[in-house]
């Protein structure tokens, strides 16, 4: 976690540290980063019928080779439509326990609005776009997530 | 020609293993893959399939090449 | 910073971390937390020349008692417009170095576009009415920042 | 009456203190101790100012009340 100011994304198996995630994105001509902090959180609301579940833990599965070059495009995408400096994405695999995070995405760009923008793009893509598989495991049973739909 | 064909996720809970080695016709495409791994795995023709060949997402109509990987998976579910 | 899952807002001289804000506003309900990183930078273009300068450090200021009061209705207010669970606001005062974090917002929310939205929402109205000053010291003299327009 | 103002960045440099007790007539207004303060500190009339009273904004013609904490500042730049 030693370079400052440039792109990157990876995947760890082991904790991510939200606060260096952030800072890594951070050049002196910008002021201001936005970070979307994904984290296992106990309860879910079940699409289909609206019950509540408990989430034991998760398991997240990659696509190791696929996933970063999803994730590569999407950074190299939102340098194209917004005006920002540095973009991070870390994603985790393996499994989490409730309350530790998935995934991070911090933006930094020289006005806000941009990073704003730029971060909330990249969530909804990466969500659709790259090979990532969560399953939930509750007490009596478990599940793949079915994900987003494209909006 | 020879291709390996990974399976992740729900994919590979269906097939219960993480890669198959198919060996498939020049010409192929990935709907050619994908009627193949359904004879093999039929559970696998009731979801709905995503398909990539060599960390690409493809379409059915793609042409598999020798040694391509190709990978079929549920949706994504990251984040 | 030991109760979780409640608004909060604070004045501190003392360093912010990030994380630790973001993880106090989490309830196990919400999945997503955004977060406004904002930071003392090391460059900034003054409005009437667009000449840039080089900043060496901060000095913030804060009608403490308002500023708290002010930080207080804009939690309230945002609760009033956006679907979300918890907010949480720190505001650095005295001398900060370049690089360090001077304010932090964090919203939890069951869906991460209303997050987004509220988090935008209260940095920009923080900027324009929290009884905050910014003072920029360079080489060569000092300034009293100017704030930012509303638009 | 008597009531505190105070000073903060900009308006503190120019006072050149961070508070003054003033005696205001009954009924004065943010007006009449902003008229105040310019004759105290000249330079402080060349400034867009904002005015609280009791730590909430308050207009021009708001009224201050004996033993008010009444604060005159430039526009705000925390962030």
């Amino acid at each position: 976690m030693a370079t400052v100011g440039m792109d990157f994304c990876e995947l760890t198996t082991g904790p991510i540290n939200v606060n260096l995630v952030a800072r890594r994105v951070v050049p002196p001509e910008c002021g201001a980063t936005v970070t979307l902090d994904g984290y296992a959180r106990r309860f879910t609301k079940v699409k289909t019928t609206g019950e509540i579940r408990e989430t034991l833990y998760l398991e997240y599965e990659a696509y190791e080779g696929m996933a970063l070059k999803e994730m590569r495009k999407l950074i190299d995408a939102a340098h194209s439509k917004f005006e920002i400096s540095n973009i991070g994405i870390v994603h985790r695999t393996g499994k989490l326990e409730i309350g530790e995070t998935s995934v991070v995405i911090s933006v930094a760009a020289p006005h806000r609005k941009d990073a704003f923008a730029a971060c909330e793009w990249l969530i909804k893509e990466l969500k659709q776009t790259v090979p990532i598989w969560k399953k939930e495991v509750y007490a009596d049973g478990e599940a793949w997530s079915e994900g987003e739909a494209a909006s | 020609m020879q291709i390996k064909v990974l399976f992740f996720g729900a994919t590979a809970d269906i097939a219960g293993k993480r890669s198959e080695e198919l060996q498939v016709n020049e010409g192929a495409t990935a709907k050619t893959v994908l009627a193949e791994l359904f004879s093999r795995f039929p559970p696998l023709a009731a979801q709905k399939l995503h398909i990539s060949i060599d960390q690409e997402y493809a379409r059915e109509d793609s042409i598999v090449k020798n040694g391509n990987e190709v990978a079929v998976f549920t949706a994504v579910s990251g984040g």
